[in-house]
């Protein structure tokens, strides 16, 4: 029994820390600029393509491959960024989630032009061979994949608190006007933001297309999971999205292994909805005082 | 006679006492002052007596009856309107819209007969057109009945606001700092609409920074610090009070 | 205001104009393949209407409107299939049924905020898609179920131009009803709270109950459209529930612009139109599709209505 | 005076429509055949429409040049539906009523195909489909034909594979999709006939990444000899990885759904062993001499290969099929009338196609048995032919 309930936690630590990668990336998003990016689950397919058609099709060694496709994927971004965001600064935000679902839809439709509608795989990092830990069988992918995450927390917490960008980002989410006054470079953060959550993206594109293959629509249902763990965990909260995101998961892999795999989804949509009924700005999200 | 009396309010914001056990009363017919530094609680106060904040200790009584932890539109029916220190003009309406929302609760606004344009309705609404009409006529504002709201300048704003609390038909009025941002020529036309509005038997009941207007204006005077009352009384008793002096010594003392 | 500048408001100009585009655009129409996409326009236009006074006038979004559609959708299909109800009861009944359920529901949902909201309202949508997509043995599944055609004591609306007029004279019953609740205190208390939820609670408007008031409002309209869509289609998939036709629905009020009834149906018509005339685009049509949206909205961030409506004024002026 | 304009205008309209009347009737005997199609070029189903399509394309192009049918070229009108079956059935109404095609070939999925046959029933059009599911032939429709082997058939051959292997517990694991419940029910009302027990039943839901939780429930479960997994595409794809993850090692069975190259090269390594009935052409290399489709198959593979430049997969044959019968009813019927169409379609007999060896009924309108499958097991990323 407790095997079994272990093999349901490991299935959904691994695609928790998915969503949390992907919903990390909305919520540095939306610290700089207030926008919900709908396009951030094509930055995970982006990333996971790229990375294939480099590695199969271009015959590049992985270690080449992956910063590659990251690279990639960043261009991407920032191309977002400079051509549909900041000519649109000043728009509402249902228009500019408008912007972003349409960025989507375009980048899918490229991809599938140049890539091919097909599902492709990208081979697992170390081999597919399950590791047996006393009943327990770990695929080698997701200790690629939990360990990443964990890097990359770190990497952002060092990154937030450390460096000058870092400190300068979170001043901008914090109030963006006095962030200016004191002479931040906003453009620059909104820039820099869209490139990061591009990496992010791309990072868990790579480190889950082994798992999951990796096709043009691959980024729709990633996306959406990666917003609803960056609402539960509060947005603007990198940290709350983390949270959030091993929250989806791992409700995720309990509800198929102990409930229905038919509602799996829905668990998780119902879990997020009743957290907002009572806690409406998420788990960790600052309670906005109405100022009037 | 008391219109409104708060009993020992209390209202924190995280370890902040905004409000700190606060008693005060408003006489009717009578226009009253609050004073205070920044932070004492003036806008929160309006923010409790009009029920947008509950408070978590005390009592507020409209004209005798406790109304503590109504919702605001419930205040709004019992007779009690208020501007904001930032505005908050739907800018999304022109301005005879904007007073007309404030007649709401005297508009035919059932649902059914309002989706089938019932002749009632339409002609009601059409009464309310006019009186809101005339309201701004009132506040000055006659040259801007069909200007859409976010195309109008900040004083006349200010006036709209005005124009559209009286539209609730208040007995009690809270102008949440009515003079910020004009320029003086301005303020004295604010100052004649507020002694106009006190003549037509409304209680008006002022926060405000702009010492010359507040001894002008007011008959009585309440000075807010740290979300308790320091004193009261008339301008030139307020005028006096040591307290008051030692209070205002730091931040605003020049007015005095 | 004397007759001639009546033509220029939405109630007068507007409704005209839309009567008679309903009137003459028969003649314009080559074959029933034609006919099946103005029919689609005039049902999402029904949708994004109400969708519009949510989205647009009450300022809250949602994007899970596609829910209610297949509600309304899947209560025709059920009670007429399964339980042999006469069309028009189900259709009440689904639309009541929806109302119900948007009426339990939009208490606390209406009070997130921005995208707090969107989320909220998000995850309903993908809920009843998912029960409808799951519930095997009363919806038949992911591949759908097929609905009985419509009838009215006995008369059956047979062949697309007869469905054509129904469509049109729903739809224009729609606009009317729209616009007066716009124009009346109802319609203005729902703009107060867009515009400020403060100041709307002290002039007296309670906004909660306007919230909830609206939000039942466009359920109920998007459930009789789906109901009115079963049927003329003849088959219903839980796709019409599902999240990718609520960013259509919400797609088509933006694009046309918010706070402008006559906007909901321009975006509901281009919408509904543009992938049949992307077909000729081939491998190129998600391509196109999603440039034209993101370039109608970063040059006209209003919608299409609004931005051409000012240009208009300000020639004239 | 008015009277008189009026009539006159009459006089000119009326001949005006004779005149095109005429000349529409002149013009029919050199009009082209129009078939119709709309298949899931895009979309979940994609994997299976792509090939479909650039086999309908491929082969009409070549018709056309060998002088066409019945002396008539063949246009072909596509539309790609997105798997999408609202967006199917708008298609087929354009179909029907815009193009006015004479027949309608497509419909990648069963969803898709069962949303249009009320519409092809009501317009009297002849319909082959190539999707999976039983249900669109069983109960027979007049106007709907189709050219997969049904799931039921696949499950059969499945079940007297294992029965001769002496296996008889069964873990049944399936997708939610219209072939996949269609499969996995049939593996339940089938199961006695073939004295097998289901142990395990387990389902996922579309596009589902991670599998695991249900495969680890299959794990446990004391006493399954043999896996059945009922489903297609990428799902299929992650089902297999993830029960080698889980270091499952059961005999492993898939069904015709996952006959296709890019199944054996997505899973990697996972697919070795697997086990799935599929059409000959599959492995039409490997097949004796004697075996009827060989010659056909092998020729296909062939040009598909030379064209494409891209392994086969069996779902090409579908589409390939599905235009041979109707151009053979076309040319027995000797012209495009509907019904004429439809009734020759109907009596396609002994005709050797790519999936198997066809012959219809009133009764039958598919018109394969378990024959047309062989059993093939995956080794070494190819597929092996099992005798």
């Amino acid at each position: 029994m407790f095997t079994e309930f272990l093999q349901f936690l490991l299935s959904g630590v691994t695609v928790g820390a998915t969503y949390a990668l992907v919903g990390v990336g909305f919520s540095i998003i939306y610290n700089a600029s207030q926008v919900i990016n709908f396009a951030q689950g094509e930055f995970v397919m982006l990333g996971g393509m790229m990375a294939w058609f480099l590695f199969e099709r271009a015959g590049l060694p992985m270690p080449a491959a992956v910063p590659l496709a990251i690279a990639g994927t960043v261009l991407v971004g920032l191309a977002l960024e400079k051509f549909a965001i900041e000519p649109a600064r000043n728009a509402s935000i249902v228009t500019l989630i408008i912007i972003t679902i349409g960025a989507s839809i375009f980048l899918r439709g490229g991809a599938q032009l140049v890539w091919g509608r097909d599902f492709h795989a990208l081979p697992a990092l170390s081999g597919d061979a399950p590791i047996d830990l006393s009943g327990v069988a770990v695929n080698p992918q997701s200790l690629w994949v939990m360990g990443c995450t964990v890097v990359v927390v770190i990497l952002l917490h060092w990154f937030f608190s450390r460096t000058m960008t870092g400190r300068a980002m979170r001043a901008v989410a914090f109030n963006m006007l006095a962030a200016q006054l004191a002479g931040v470079n906003n453009r620059l953060i909104l820039m820099f933001s869209f490139g990061l959550s591009a990496a992010l993206g791309a990072l868990a594109g790579v480190l889950i297309a082994p798992i999951t293959l990796t096709y043009p629509d691959v980024g729709i249902m990633l996306g959406l999971k990666g917003f609803c763990a960056a609402i539960l965990g509060g947005l603007g909260y990198p940290y709350g999205a983390i949270v959030g995101g091993l929250i989806v998961g791992i409700s995720e892999a309990m509800t198929a292994g102990y409930v229905s795999s038919a509602y799996k989804d829905a668990v998780a949509f119902v879990i997020i909805l009743m957290t907002l009924f009572f806690m409406p700005n998420g788990l960790f999200g600052r309670r906005g005082i109405e100022r009037v | 006679m008391t219109l409104l009396a708060v009993e020992s309010l209390s209202k924190a914001f995280g370890g902040n006492r905004a409000i700190d056990g606060l008693s005060l009363s408003v006489r009717q017919g009578a226009v009253h002052s609050i004073i205070g530094p920044n932070g004492a609680g003036k806008t929160t106060l309006f923010n409790l007596v009009t029920g947008i904040y509950t408070p978590e200790h005390g009592r507020i009584l409209l004209d005798g009856a406790d109304t503590t932890g109504l919702a605001p539109y419930r205040m709004a029916g019992l007779g009690l309107s208020r501007t904001f220190q930032n505005l908050q003009v739907f800018f999304n309406m022109t301005a005879l819209e904007n007073v007309m929302v404030g007649m709401h609760l005297h508009c035919d606004r059932r649902f059914l007969p309002s989706m089938l344009r019932l002749p009632r309705v339409v002609r009601r609404d059409a009464e309310i057109a006019a009186e809101a009409a005339e309201l701004l006529h009132f506040v000055g504002l006659a040259d801007y009945v069909g200007a859409d709201s976010d195309a109008m300048p900040y004083g006349a704003l200010k006036r709209l606001e005005i124009a559209r609390a009286l539209a609730t038909k208040p007995r009690l009025l809270l102008l949440d700092e009515p003079a910020a941002g004009l320029n003086p020529s301005e303020t004295g036309e604010i100052d004649d609409l507020i002694r106009k509005i006190a003549g037509t038997g409304v209680t008006v009941v002022l926060v405000e920074h702009d010492m010359r207007l507040v001894m002008g204006v007011s008959e009585h005077i309440l000075v807010l610090d740290r979300g308790t009352l320091l004193a009261e009384g008339t301008g030139e008793e307020i005028r006096h009070n040591p307290d008051v002096v030692a209070a205002y010594l730091g931040e605003e003392g020049r007015y005095l | 205001m004397n007759r001639f500048m009546r033509l220029a408001t939405p109630r007068y100009g507007g409704m005209l104009g839309l009567a008679a585009i309903i009137a003459v655009l028969p003649a314009f129409l080559p074959n029933s393949f034609y006919f099946d996409v103005v029919i689609l326009v005039g049902l999402n236009a029904i949708v994004c209407i109400g969708l519009n006074l949510l989205v647009g006038y009450a300022g809250q979004i949602s994007l899970g409107h596609a829910g209610f559609f297949g509600l309304g959708a899947y209560a025709s299909a059920i009670l007429t299939g399964n339980y042999g109800w006469p069309p028009v009861l189900a259709l009440l009944a689904g639309a009541a049924g929806t109302g119900l359920l948007a009426f339990a529901v939009a208490r606390p949902i209406m009070k997130l905020r921005g995208h707090y909201l969107a989320m909220g309202t998000l995850g309903l949508g993908i809920i009843i898609s998912i029960v409808l997509t799951q519930e095997v043995d009363l919806t038949g599944g992911p591949d759908g179920m097929p609905v009985s055609g419509f009838s009215v004591l006995g008369w059956e609306p047979s062949g697309v131009l007869v469905w054509y007029w129904i469509v049109g004279g729903l739809l224009l019953l729609t606009v009317w009803l729209a616009l007066n609740i716009v124009e009346s205190p109802v319609g203005r208390a729902l703009r107060a709270v867009h515009g400020s939820e403060a100041a709307a609670q002290t002039m007296g408007v309670d906004v909660v109950h306007y919230k909830v008031l609206v939000f039942v409002v466009s359920a109920v309209l998007a459930s009789i459209a789906g109901s009115v869509f079963v049927h003329y289609i003849g088959f219903v998939t839980p796709s019409e529930a599902g999240f990718v036709h609520s960013i259509e629905l919400i797609t088509m009020v933006v694009l046309g612009g918010l706070a402008s009834i006559y906007g909901a149906v321009v975006g509901a018509a281009i919408l509904t139109t543009l992938p049949q005339l992307l077909t000729a685009l081939h491998d190129y049509e998600m391509l196109g599709f999603g440039a034209i949206m993101m370039g109608v909205m970063i040059f006209m961030p209003k919608g299409l209505v609004p931005t051409v409506a000012r240009l208009i004024r300000d020639r004239v002026r | 005076m008015i009277r008189d304009i009026f009539s006159r205008a009459a006089v000119c309209l009326l001949s005006a429509l004779a005149v095109l009347i005429l000349a529409a009737g002149g013009a029919r005997a050199a009009e082209p055949i129009k078939i119709g199609s709309f298949l899931a070029v895009t979309g979940g189903a994609s994997f299976l429409g792509d090939p479909e399509k650039k086999t309908l394309e491929m082969y009409v192009a070549r018709v056309n040049a060998n002088g066409g049918v019945i002396g008539r070229q063949i246009e072909l009108v596509l539309y790609d539906s997105g798997t999408d079956a609202k967006k199917a059935a708008s298609f087929v109404k354009r179909l029907i009523n815009d193009d006015k095609v004479d027949i309608i070939l497509g419909g990648t999925t069963t969803g898709e195909t069962m949303a249009v046959v009320p519409l092809v029933e009501k317009a009297g059009i002849p319909f082959i489909s190539f999707a999976g599911a039983g249900v669109i032939v069983q109960p027979v429709k007049k106007w709907v034909f189709k050219t997969p082997h049904t799931d039921g058939l696949a499950v059969q051959k499945i079940y007297e594979d294992i029965q001769a292997q002496g296996l008889s517990k069964v873990a049944l694991f399936a997708g939610s999709g219209g072939f996949d419940k269609s499969c996995r029910a049939n593996a339940h009302t089938l199961a006695g006939k073939y004295k097998i027990e289901i142990v395990a039943d387990e389902t996922h839901g579309k596009g589902d990444t991670d599998m695991t939780p249900q495969l680890t429930k299959i794990k446990n479960t004391g006493g399954v000899e043999a896996f059945l997994y009922c489903g297609f595409g990428a799902d299929s794809v992650v089902a297999a990885k993830n029960y080698r993850q889980l270091g499952l090692t059961l005999p492993h069975y898939q069904s015709h759904g996952s006959a296709s190259k890019r199944f054996v090269t997505g899973s990697g390594g996972a697919a070795e062993g697997i086990r799935l009935p599929a059409a000959a052409l599959l492995v039409a290399g490997q097949l004796p001499d004697s075996h009827p489709q060989k010659t056909l198959a092998l020729q296909f593979e062939a040009d598909y290969r030379a064209k494409f430049n891209e392994p086969i997969s069996t779902f090409g044959g579908h589409a390939y099929d599905g235009l041979m019968i109707a151009i053979g009813a076309i040319e027995r019927a000797g012209s495009t009338d509907p019904e004429a169409v439809r009734a020759e379609i109907e009596k396609t007999a002994n005709y050797i196609g790519v999936d198997g060896i066809y012959t219809m009924s009133p009764e039958d309108h598919l018109g394969l048995d378990t024959n047309s499958f062989v059993m093939v097991e995956i080794r070494n990323g190819d597929w092996q032919l099992l005798k």
